[in-house]
């Protein structure tokens, strides 16, 4: 018997989604707490799940039917690592989502734990349409998470993630329906086991319309038009759950339609193009910003690509690697957006060149210094072993030409985190407030959590080991 | 018992390092003193150390090779000597955030230990990392303008290496030097390119030195240690990569010229260019720093020759020069801080006649460029005479030329230090000038000394570098305690010690028997009149007559080339973004293309 | 130019999917056929999915309407994620609309007598009609979400024929909030009673009568209750919210 | 048998792609997004069709039914559909009352 359901990941954060309306109604004050601490009830089950997980994948069956007649539950070690990462993310998050003061805070809370009920829902679910289903939750608060700042550019953002994002989920729907018709079913497993009754065209064009659509909420290469505005134009925190939440579930679901259900092989080389592709233009876009957030954003592409990357290239070696760079991924960037909110707040402008000086206080210099080296993939920082590893698992699957374009993009990547820290770091700006506790208290806790597990990274590894079983369709 | 002792290396030389950094750095206004004790600590537990030969195999999941033998030994002695003294010198002249400065030196000594004692490609590469980062942040400190160039070249060095590394792992699936059996010959060469190449950057072998004069020009106290310290640590890759990696017989296999291999000789070639280009441009440098960043490259030259001849004497050479380039390099960067930090000027052309007022400055800074130009006095002449003969033995016509001409080169460009910063004139405004504090001194003083003593004893160093040879298989020379034999000479440094003695005592007798009237400063102009004052001094464009010979060539810039080819690609960056046309349209557009795309590559594969 | 663009998309999609649907028989299918294979016990079974709901559902879930124990018993949490969805539209609806709330609302003409009266008269029996879907939805077609929307379909008369008309915000807040809780609380229940997550815990009953079923009506009570709350709402915030 | 119904609901979704790409209005943009939706689910319905089944409320009038599954998948669809819709609308909208205009170049052009 499973001693703690997965289920709870998903009905807590709903649980309490459903009632902060009601304790807004008696007190808007608390209302940060609660969120906060249930989203610190989430990671504590989380971590239970995870421990749970990584002795033995656990199906928590819904309803009380086997599946695929009912839906089930299916957690394996990534996918408890994975809604580990997500929900530490969500918390630390959170923590600097007290800050919010723009009206109405209630809606704002809400959303927010319903896009980590719905990230969590798509980390963990093992049927196709609900996985569809925790997708459009995730999405569309999204959708009113971007536009939350009611501004021309966060409009505008949202609109382009509205369309892309429900063209997407539309392809999803297709894909869900050519399996339905030939398979009769949804379950993930029994899809991927009876996989060779369906008629190959059909299949081809099934997997498709999946990858396709979960590639939109992935940021993969052309897909990933949405990115750029959306982060801009969304408010700070919801930037850094965008980059740490969503698109870590939105790659793991992609990664769980390549593997899982398809095994489709053969595709893989494709996907480690499209992969180095979006590394390409993400990098060299955000070169081309002046803008902290767009270049956060553009950058967060072109990690989004690298971990595509490692999954396209499929060795054991570079699979650990791209989970590995989804977690230190997850950290580094949501540090990132965290301070980028405070320097636009400190200095009222997004452009780079008008933050002379803003990294000089060491409360932020360092989280920030930390965050970045740890994005370019310095030791020992936990930045450096993803990359390392997706290097060294294409190296052996003989990607040469890829991987040199590859080192070429991070190379640009290189170059414009040095023009930022740069600016960031020279003396002569004016004196900005100093952080809030609410904004340090996260930068310096992701900070440690990447230098901890940069200097000491065998816990992690020991948790991809597990990357053997998930690459031969297994939970 | 062998695990422990490795782990007590691996602590005394890294982690201590490492745990300094972190102390240091809380230790806020004490964080110099602090980083003191901890760079002295492992510099004198080298001592006890000297000729152990540890290694271990240890499995943090993949297998690495931590190893303390003579070669880590021999380039941690000047890694650590050099950073103890620019800590010392430190004292006195970083005082803004000295916390940040410690720690950051403290992560880089670290990291270079660290480099030293891997001898597998993972924890070389996080160590090369973390050492290159670190000083990132240390150019950063001072001149920030130019640390993005430094940053940039680190990171493509360092994917250099990566791509080494990763197609070593293809062939071998591990990461351990010794495990290289088996590797085509065509895999060796991509992999021993990408490793040169990439450890030459740090180097600053022409044409990737571009970095360097920018880097060199910072805090004085920090360069000292990185062109002294951290550029011996791409000696050191070569070094392994070439001969302890892949070995002699491997890079023969390429084919050889007169006995040189095939692969080595464009990097010799190479490092002769770089030796000449380095010399020829230090000679037009007006700022201090900027000259002796390009004497470090053009020195830098020379070991590259030596690495690249790859013949017994050619790499003792190298090494014996890398030795000594740390060293009196060190000295000389120390010497330019102490001048720049009491007369606050970068120009040479505004200083002039301080020996009179910083004399022992002057003294140490004499005994550098002695070593620097091979005055026979310093040990720097024996590592020069022995690439020297390592390159006409082979009678390389292009190679050896040119290291000649940089000789002659390097001393002019000394001789424009000394006249242009300590002889002639004192300018009105250095008056008062004062000697450079104690610790400043004492830390010239400590660098000094092995220039002296290997001098009159190559043999001892040379004994050491006889030890890295064996291990490394290329072979060894002839040498005594006081001299070296090859096939064309060798030399003997107590005969030429006492040689020199002998002339300069009679120069001396010759000088003071003739009775010069002492005039002063102020008084050799101009008759005896009492003058206005006038700076007389002529240090503005030095070296003129030889600067407008030159003119046709040194328009040609590779800085400039660079900056070309960034523009070009920045404007390209500009063009490519314009994919993101921001109408969501066209985005929904491409979302159709991508599905009929990724469709057809499905059908296709299928 | 976009749109010989969009055309030459649109075309070669259309081609594309055709020739995947052409592979799709219409109609003829035998449901029984697809045999599928249970991930969990890991054995391959002579049993369709569909199928076993058509010859079994009414039996595990006591519900006569089969799409209804689908949708609530057997892909339950489908329906949780669904409400979950509902309610997010209505939260992001509420939370983009916040900004005009001090803008005057347009002068709208009043609407006929007519119109008034009628809506007014109907408002009551709409309620009605929609409650009665919801309530039976595990017997006839139809359910909660059809049943709600009947309802907001009666507010929306409302507005229709009361410009100034507007439903008290909060009130709507609390009986989504409510309805949320009920179904989220039953199915946690099943969770500590029956160790499944949305459980049906409660006594069947006898099929075809109202009190079948077990905690389907409940939660199609709720959801109607979410449902019509939510889509009052979401038209209540795009005229503008004011708290 | 030729499946019209399928390609039916494939034209919808192409249409509403097509008008996605080429028409600037945004309430015609969202039309289309609309009318996607809907293919999607007019082929989700079809596929669930059984010759001669009728839908599964047993009242033991019938033996032939049709799949449940699509039916119920349906219903998901729709509403989700719905609120992606509510949801556009909204940020339309917002755009219309921060810009005055629903067309896509002008609002462009509003925030150059």
């Amino acid at each position: 018997m499973i001693a703690v359901h997965p289920v709870l990941l998903i009905a807590i954060p709903l649980f309490f989604a459903f009632l902060l309306p009601l304790i807004g109604l008696f007190s808007k004050k608390v209302l940060k707490y609660v969120v906060t601490g249930t989203i610190a009830l989430n990671t504590i089950i989380a971590l239970l799940v995870f421990r749970e997980a990584l002795n033995s994948p656990i199906f928590d069956i819904l309803g009380g039917f086997k599946p695929p007649l009912g839906i089930v539950l299916m957690v394996g070690p990534l996918g408890g690592f994975i809604a580990l990462i997500i929900n530490m993310a969500g918390l630390i998050i959170s923590i600097y989502g007290m800050e919010m003061k723009k009206e109405p805070l209630v809606k704002y809370y809400m959303l927010s734990l319903l896009l980590l009920m719905g990230a969590n829902g798509m980390v963990l679910t093992g049927d196709l349409f609900n996985l569809f289903v925790f997708l459009e939750v995730t999405s569309i608060a999204s959708y009113g998470l971007a536009a939350y700042n009611k501004d021309l550019k966060g409009f505008e953002g949202a609109l382009k993630y509205v369309i892309l994002g429900s063209i997407g989920s539309t392809f999803v729907l297709i894909g869900i329906a050519l399996i339905y018709s030939q398979l009769r079913t949804l379950n993930m497993l029994d899809i991927a086991t009876r996989l060779n009754e369906m008629d190959p065209y059909v299949k081809i064009v099934a997997f498709t319309s999946l990858f396709l659509g979960f590639g939109v909420e992935a940021e993969m290469f052309p897909l990933n038009t949405w990115v750029p505005e959306t982060y801009d134009g969304a408010p700070h925190s919801v930037s850094a759950m965008f980059a740490s939440m969503s698109a870590k579930a939105g790659i793991f679901a992609l990664a769980r339609v390549i593997f899982t259900i398809f095994a489709f092989t053969n595709y893989l080389w494709f996907v480690v193009i499209m992969g180095v592709l979006t590394v390409f233009f993400g990098e060299i876009i955000a070169y081309a910003q002046r803008d902290i957030k767009r270049m956060l954003a553009y950058s967060s592409i072109g990690q989004m690509g690298m971990i595509l990357m490692g999954l396209g290239i499929g060795t054991t070696m570079a699979v650990e690697g791209a989970f590995f760079q989804m977690f230190s991924h997850a950290m580094a960037k949501a540090l990132l957006f965290i301070a980028a909110g405070y320097m636009i707040y400190a200095t009222q402008t997004e452009k780079m060149s008008e933050m002379k000086g803003i990294g000089r206080n060491p409360l932020i210099g360092i989280p920030l210094l930390i965050g970045i080296l740890s994005i370019l993939g310095m030791p020992p920082f936990i930045g450096f072993y993803g990359k390392f590893y997706i290097l060294m698992g294409g190296f052996s699957e003989g990607y040469y030409a890829i991987i040199a374009l590859f080192l070429a993009a991070s190379l640009v990547e290189v170059a414009y985190y040095a023009r930022f820290i740069k600016i960031a770091f020279e003396g002569g700006g004016k004196r900005y407030p100093s952080p809030k506790a609410t904004v340090y208290i996260p930068l310096l806790l992701f900070a440690v959590i990447i230098v901890i597990f940069g200097v000491y990274p065998k816990p992690i590894f020991e948790i991809l080991s597990h990357v053997t079983t998930f690459l031969t369709g297994g939970v | 018992m062998e695990i422990n002792l490795l782990w007590g290396v691996f602590g005394i030389f890294v982690l201590l390092p490492l745990a300094g950094s972190i102390l240091s750095y809380l230790g806020k206004k004490f964080a110099i003193y602090i980083g003191i004790i901890f760079a002295l600590i492992p510099t004198i537990m080298l001592y006890p150390f000297y000729a152990q030969n540890i290694s271990e195999l240890i499995n943090i999941g993949v297998n690495i090779n931590l190893v303390f033998d003579t070669t880590t030994w021999f380039f941690m002695l000047m890694i650590d000597t050099v950073a103890f003294a620019s800590f010392l010198f430190a004292i006195s002249c970083v005082k803004k955030k000295p916390e940040g400065f410690a720690s950051l030196m403290l992560l880089s000594l670290a990291g270079a230990n660290g480099v030293l004692m891997s001898r597998d490609f993972l924890s070389l590469y996080i160590f090369w990392e973390m050492m290159s980062w670190s000083a990132y942040l240390l150019i950063l400190r001072s001149s920030g303008e130019y640390a993005r160039r430094y940053l940039l070249f680190g990171i493509l060095s360092a994917y250099f290496i990566i791509m080494g590394i990763g197609i070593f792992y293809y062939y071998t699936g591990s990461f351990l030097f010794s495990d290289s059996a088996g590797i085509p010959l065509m895999g060796w060469f991509w992999i021993l390119f990408f490793l040169v190449v990439g450890f030459a950057v740090k180097m600053a072998v022409v044409p990737l030195h571009v970095w360097a004069p920018y880097a060199y020009s910072s805090e004085p106290s920090f360069v000292s240690f990185f062109s002294g310290g951290l550029s011996k640590l791409g000696t050191f890759g070569i070094l392994m990569g070439m001969y302890g990696i892949a070995g002699l017989s491997i890079l023969q296999g390429f084919g050889t010229f007169r006995d040189v291999s095939l692969f080595g000789y464009p990097f010799a070639l190479l490092g002769a260019f770089t030796a000449f280009i380095g010399t020829i441009l230090a000679i037009f440098q007006d700022d201090l720093r900027k000259l002796l960043a390009y004497s470090s490259i053009g020195q830098l030259g020379y070991v590259m020759v030596g690495l690249g001849l790859g013949t017994p004497l050619a790499v003792s050479g190298a090494l014996f020069h890398a030795f000594n380039h740390a060293f009196f390099k060190s000295l000389l960067f120390l010497g330019a801080g102490a001048v720049i930090y009491r007369t606050g000027k970068y120009k040479i052309s505004e200083m002039g006649g301080l020996g009179y007022r910083m004399p022992f400055t002057f003294l140490f800074v004499l005994f550098a460029i002695f070593a620097l130009a091979g005055i026979p006095i310093t040990s720097g002449f024996i590592s020069k005479w022995m690439l020297y003969e390592a390159a006409i033995e082979k009678k390389f016509v292009i190679i050896a030329p040119l290291m000649l001409i940089a000789s002659v080169g390097a001393f002019l460009y000394s001789f424009r230090i000394l006249y242009g910063v300590f002889l002639g004139q004192l300018d009105k405004p250095y008056e008062n000038i004062k000697e450079a504090p104690l610790p400043m001194l004492v830390a010239m003083g400590i660098l000094m000394l092995p220039l002296l003593i290997f001098s009159i004893f190559p043999g001892w160093i040379l004994e050491w570098i006889d030890d890295i040879m064996k291990s490394t298989g290329v072979g060894t020379i002839d040498y005594n305690t006081y001299s070296y034999y090859s096939s064309i000479g060798g030399a003997n440094m107590l005969v030429l010690w006492i040689a020199f003695m002998l002339v300069f005592i009679v120069a001396m007798l010759i000088f003071l028997m003739k009775k010069a009237r002492k005039v002063d400063q102020y008084d050799n102009y101009l008759a005896g009149e009492s003058p206005p004052y006038v700076q007389l001094h002529a240090a503005h464009n030095f070296y003129k007559p030889l600067r407008d010979t030159w003119a046709p060539l040194l328009k040609y810039s590779i800085d400039r080339a660079y900056e070309k080819l960034s523009r070009f690609f920045v404007e390209g960056f500009e063009e490519i973004k314009k994919i993101y046309t921001e109408n969501p349209q066209d985005y929904a557009a491409y979302l159709g293309i991508a599905f009929l795309l990724f469709l057809f590559i499905g059908w296709w594969l299928l | 130019m976009k749109r010989i663009l969009g055309g030459v998309i649109a075309v070669l999609i259309f081609i594309v999917l055709a020739l995947a649907f052409v592979h799709i028989p219409f109609g003829n299918i035998d449901l029984a056929e697809y045999h599928y294979y249970n991930p969990v016990d890991n054995e391959h079974t002579q049993d369709s999915v569909p199928q076993h709901y058509l010859d079994e559902g009414k039996k595990e879930t006591g519900s006569t309407n089969i799409v209804t124990a689908v949708v609530v018993d057997y892909r339950g949490f489908d329906t949780l994620g669904e409400v979950t969805v509902l309610f997010l539209a209505s939260t992001g609806v509420g939370s983009i609309m916040y900004i005009f709330e001090k803008e005057k609302r347009r002068k709208v003409r009043r609407a006929n007598a007519v119109v008034e009266t009628a809506s007014k008269l109907l408002f009551g029996f709409i309620i009605l009609f929609g409650a009665y879907i919801f309530v039976h939805g595990h017997l006839t077609p139809g359910g909660g979400f059809p049943g709600g929307a009947v309802i907001a379909s009666s507010f929306l008369l409302l507005y229709l024929a009361y410009p100034r008309f507007h439903a008290e915000h909060k009130n709507l807040n609390i009986a989504e909030s409510l309805a949320g809780l009920t179904f989220v609380g039953v199915g946690i229940l099943g969770l500590f009673l029956a160790g499944y997550f949305l459980y049906n815990f409660l006594p069947f009953g006898l099929p075809t009568y109202l009190f079948s079923a077990g905690v389907i009506p409940v939660i199609y009570v709720a959801v109607g209750v979410k449902v019509g709350s939510e889509l009052t709402g979401i038209v209540d915030a795009m005229m503008g919210v004011r708290e | 048998m030729i499946p019209y119904y399928y390609l039916a609901s494939v034209a919808l979704i192409v249409i509403g792609i097509y008008i996605v790409i080429a028409k600037k209005n945004l309430i015609k943009i969202i039309i289309g997004l609309d009318m996607m939706d809907t293919g999607v689910n007019l082929l989700l319905i079809s596929i669930g069709y059984v010759k001669g089944g009728t839908a599964p409320i047993e009242n033991g009038n019938y033996t032939l039914y049709v799949d449940p599954i699509p039916q119920a998948l349906v219903l998901t669809a729709i509403v989700i559909g719905v609120s992606v819709m509510a949801l556009a609308l909204s940020i339309v909208i917002g755009l219309y009352k921060n810009t005055g205009s629903l067309e896509l170049d002008e609002i462009r052009r509003e925030r150059k």
